[in-house]
């Protein structure tokens, strides 16, 4: 086995990375988006990239989310292989009839002959001070949406490997980054390496509750344990890493190892992702599961921009930890 | 379309050739469409299906205009805009009926018949929601330097979508190769345009730097003119177009919509009929200037029939899709 | 108690009598849409209300699904009490920046000071051959948002009293109608009433299995209970009329006392309403369950056009008798 | 605003008292900004903020020809319009730091200041967001017969979104009193607008039958002229109309925004500062034409920093909300 040499590298690294690579090694990988060139975008996400590939692969966009969500739909069905940026998860909404009524429909509609092989990218995550209109996690309703793949990666290895994967699959699929964690550093192998879409992770190994958490909740959750373990309980963290295709296999299997099982995720909690995962584990963990399944969501209100509210809407490690041991019933 | 020319004809023979292709694709639409509708009132057509009789110079002159590798996009009233581009009758049908020899495997139906074989993108149900494809796909010609061109049809009522402006923006300042041709047939589904359309439709290009024209939708001739004058500009690189043609639907907005007249009158439409078919006029044309005679018009549109019929009864006689086929294609 | 005289309506016919009655008692209440006026929606749901009210009240529009559903929102601020007609739940794609990001935040991002009245009433449901883009069930995406109030009425009378209430809410509330079941009759009484909302409403008491169901799926469970009681199996059919605010009690009750549970619900399967509703009965009656809560919704495919295909999308009869049969232990 | 007069005033005196209000209302405008990116600087804002420094003449210009009573929308960029419209700075700057005694009880922010006493329906954080709002809000003036007027401010980047022209179609077909109030300060966030936008601006308006005007939004005068003329004829019931405000904004596109070379040269900047400064132009031409001289604008800016001062101080020692008033006024 060759020796792996690996580096840190930040979230944002790892995104950018991944973009690169797959723009060298494929000259139809193009991306557009708002301030996207010479900016970067304002998280500085995409520096570099247009010096490196010129402004007929990276190119600036007006404000035009809808529009030109639907050009990555047509660029994509006709041999371009766009990657369209979706600066806050928040404007979602306006690509909705995009992504849905058409993204998601056109290999099916078409009886299979037409694909749609584009990427978009978007960020989720709430506690920027940035209030309502700019800190949802609105991934569940992709989730809901058959056509579409959704990718949530927690770390930067998982970012980048994820983010190669998406870009050479061959249908839409929604990648989502947390705002909070461009900064966040983690090893990242030299080599090239992909990921597939459809495979969880254990984050943590443990056994006396799993810990099911998606994207900005996995550290949280990590850190949750950290302190379950200082009280005597084990924790299992699984990240799903993409809440569609889902591996339900490795969160049932683990629920059903330790019995106890709560889901993470900073999307609002109703109607949302922990309805879905949590409902996968207490049917196929049924019979194992000796108390019901937690979910922890955002709180069920819009985003409050005042610093004392906004950090109480979201799960924390304390707040996760607390939960989990009154679910092992250690109160 | 255009079709590789036989080099020992002479040019007025080669123009003979494509008007008559013309005619007869204009009378296969109309026929086409008579037979769905006769598909509906015999209740074998599952749903409901908008007619594009009225419009047919609209589709088979722009379409006269591209190449088959170029692309398009269509609507809810789309069968036109298929045939005109080359698509096949039986394989429209069966998707007509749910077949699986239908050009989406049933999955489709009359509102989303797409077919990569002759560049059709794909119908869109969604009012405006093909703008954004067909401006990708200009896109992609632009920067793959296939020299594609795209058209995106739609009808005024797509006018009112904010997203035609969004794109019309986008191809204008990429100067991509795509025209928006709009299909004013004065109607939404109830509704007359002028209630739901202020300012001025051209304008609507211009305003965003799109190059705008207008032409008489019912005269065949005059849109395959000005759409060759479009195309090629578009293809040479000169930037998007927005071409607003003057049309009119005989039918109502769906087979279904028979009693029209508390949003339109009877006498309109019998003035459109009468007076500005766009058959019934290019016939004429074509026997006065001697590109045909009555007998052979005549001749062609009894083959077309024929040949209609022959593709219905294809379609009804083909096997639904089998029920496994359902979560197929959900995903590439 | 006076004597309640009551007439068979179809769905139609409550609806458009419950927008008459409160135009007729609040001068404010209009409604505006595409063809809404003279040809009174594709489904004829309006029809005579622009002859009483005029041309100033019932409003057609362009189709600018976004742009009327925002002004909306601001007439609702401002005075008015508009019921915003969206033709196909599936065109809500157009209106979710309106209807997310405006409407459901505006009270809360104001600090409680501006309300948002209005109604948005739309379409969900499947099997009327009219495939991917105009069939689609679209309701758990609102239901997901804080500041939504989401009603999903299953009968005539539900239909009338709910939609009263719902135009004398001072909130955004987007009211679901299934395009299948307008032509359905049942008794509407001739004297005024109003039904609240979140109030779950049992529409069969069972002893053996509880089916709550959503809408169109409210008839399609109670003919699955006639089926199953004709095997011996008594079940409860719950609607919960309203997906927010939800009324768990009910359901957790019903589901304490039958000992089993099912959510059917037109919604594609994944990431909807059947997960949400099926996690609160699980956690809540966790300890009385004898099996897994049992979940069905539309396939996870885009609705096809071929009937055979589109059939075997969404739950029927047979296959919700076959569920509850199944998970009754009676295979 | 315009404000009761007082009648045994001169003609004179009371056009005085109106300049010298709006010069007070700019400069506030400009020490508001003072403070906010002070307080960012010394990181006692949470979150970000986008100053108005630069456009002080667009909102005074504009609010001055409204009445208190009608409607205005903002966008992120908005404490300029919320204190042209009359809000209160020690209410403002509580909001911005997110404080309980803030317009929005500390739930909105910098982005989302809304005020019913003022008229001010709430800035608005999506691109384009509130058009549809603002519209709506004179759709209702006209039902209700309340004569009230709606203006929509938005930046040129918002001419992207297709929902402006959604609505200002419906505003033209509706004859409705709003004004669509488009601050063209160059740039959306680092993008000049040239690159975003094709066509021509006004046109953008008249396309859609909007009554389209530009105007130097450097020039207070001139604004409040336009835009007196613009509100009287919706107020008269003669519709919607389009302002095109050419304006700068002197800072980055956010208080954290500082190196700004590589999308906009620093000279340019300085011109606009040194030529076009709204407020040092309308000094000189209040001392020029004698209404006032430069000890008394200088008085009244001293004021007026006072005031910014006390405000500032205000919000910083005002309380955050409790924790339980999280999950208040989710629903009314
Ligand atoms: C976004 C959207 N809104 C509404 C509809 C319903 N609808 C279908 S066709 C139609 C009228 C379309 O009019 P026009 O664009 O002029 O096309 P025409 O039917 O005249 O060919 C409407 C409103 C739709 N399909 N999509
Ligand atoms: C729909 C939407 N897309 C993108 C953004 C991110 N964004 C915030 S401000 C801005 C630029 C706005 O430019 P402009 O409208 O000219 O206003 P200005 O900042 O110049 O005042 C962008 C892209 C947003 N807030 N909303
Ligand atoms: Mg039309
Ligand atoms: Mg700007």
């Amino acid at each position: 086995m060759p020796e792996v040499s690996t580096r840190e590298l930040t979230f944002a690294q790892a995104v950018r990375e991944a973009l690169a690579e797959e723009m060298r090694r494929d000259s139809r990988v193009c991306i557009f988006g708002e301030d996207v060139a010479e900016a970067g975008t304002p998280f500085k996400v995409l520096s570099g990239l247009v010096e490196e590939f010129g402004a007929e692969r990276v190119m600036d966009t007006p404000i035009s989310e809808a529009g030109f969500t639907g050009m990555g739909v047509g660029a994509a069905m006709t041999g371009l292989r766009p990657v369209v940026d979706i600066m806050f998860g928040d404007f979602l909404t306006l690509t909705m009839d995009q992504m849905v009524n058409q993204a998601a429909k056109v290999h099916y509609m078409s009886g299979g002959t037409w694909r749609v092989p584009m990427v978009l990218r978007t960020t989720l995550g709430a506690t920027r001070r940035s209030a309502a209109q700019h800190s949802q996690s609105l991934h569940a309703w992709l989730s809901h949406v058959p056509g579409l793949k959704v990718v949530m990666p927690s770390t930067p290895y998982d970012a980048k490997g994820l983010l190669k994967t998406a870009i050479r699959d061959e249908n839409p699929v929604v990648f989502f980054e947390d705002k909070m964690m461009y900064k966040l550093k983690g090893p990242v192998p030299e080599e090239e390496y992909t990921i597939p879409l459809g495979v969880a992770d254990v984050k943590r190994e443990g056994e006396d509750i799993t810990i099911v958490a998606t994207s900005s909740m996995v550290q949280v959750a990590l850190g949750a344990a950290e302190l379950l373990e200082k009280i005597g309980l084990s924790a299992e963290v699984i990240d799903p890493r993409t809440t569609w295709p889902l591996d339900e296999k490795t969160l049932i299997e683990s629920a059903k190892k330790t019995s106890r099982a709560m889901v993470v995720d900073e999307g609002y909690g109703r109607y949302g992702v922990t309805g879905e995962i949590a409902s996968v584990i207490a049917e196929g963990a049924f019979y194992n599961l000796e108390a019901p399944v937690k979910r922890m969501g955002a709180m069920h209100v819009p985003i409050p921009f005042s610093p004392p509210l906004e950090d109480v809407t979201v799960p924390t490690e304390q707040t996760v930890f607390e939960a989990a041991r009154a679910l092992c019933g250690k109160a | 379309m255009t079709i590789a020319t036989d080099q020992s004809k002479t040019k007025a023979e080669v123009k003979t050739e494509q008007w008559i292709r013309m005619y007869r694709r204009m009378v296969m639409i109309r026929e086409f469409e008579d037979q769905v509708n006769e598909l509906y009132t015999r209740a074998l057509m599952p749903g409901l299906a908008h007619l594009y009789v009225g419009q047919e110079a609209v589709a088979v002159g722009i379409c006269e205009a591209l190449q088959s590798t170029d692309y398009i996009t269509s609507t809810h009233r789309g069968h036109g805009h298929c045939v005109a581009k080359g698509a096949s009758p039986d394989r429209m049908f069966a998707e007509l009926l749910g077949k699986e020899a239908g050009y989406c495997r049933g999955k489709g139906g009359s509102m989303h018949i797409a077919d990569p074989a002759t560049g059709n993108l794909g119908a869109n149900a969604i009012v405006g929601g093909s703008a954004g494809i067909a401006t990708g796909a200009a896109l992609s010609s632009k920067r793959l330097g296939t020299g594609k061109v795209a058209v995106c049809f739609f009808g005024e009522g797509a006018l009112g979508q904010g997203v035609l402006y969004e794109v019309m923006n986008l191809a204008a300042l990429w100067r991509l190769p795509v025209i928006y041709v709009c299909e004013n047939n004065l109607y939404t589904e109830y509704t007359h345009y002028s209630e739901t359309t202020a300012g001025d439709i051209l304008a609507r290009g211009t305003a965003f730097g799109v190059r705008a024209e207008g032409v008489d939708g019912q005269d065949v001739r005059a849109v395959y003119a000005t759409a060759q004058r479009l195309v090629e500009r578009a293809r040479q690189g000169e930037g998007p177009a927005f071409l607003v043609c003057e049309t009119y639907r005989y039918t109502g907005h769906h087979v279904g919509d028979i009693n029209r007249e508390y949003y339109r009158p009877k006498q309109e439409e019998q003035e459109w009929k009468t007076k500005r078919d766009p058959i019934k006029n290019f016939s004429q044309w074509l026997v006065e200037q001697n590109f045909s005679d009555e007998g052979k018009l005549r001749q062609i549109q009894e083959e077309v029939r024929a040949e209609m019929k022959a593709a219905v009864e294809f379609a009804i006689a083909a096997p639904y899709p089998t029920v496994d086929q359902v979560d197929q294609d959900v995903y590439a």
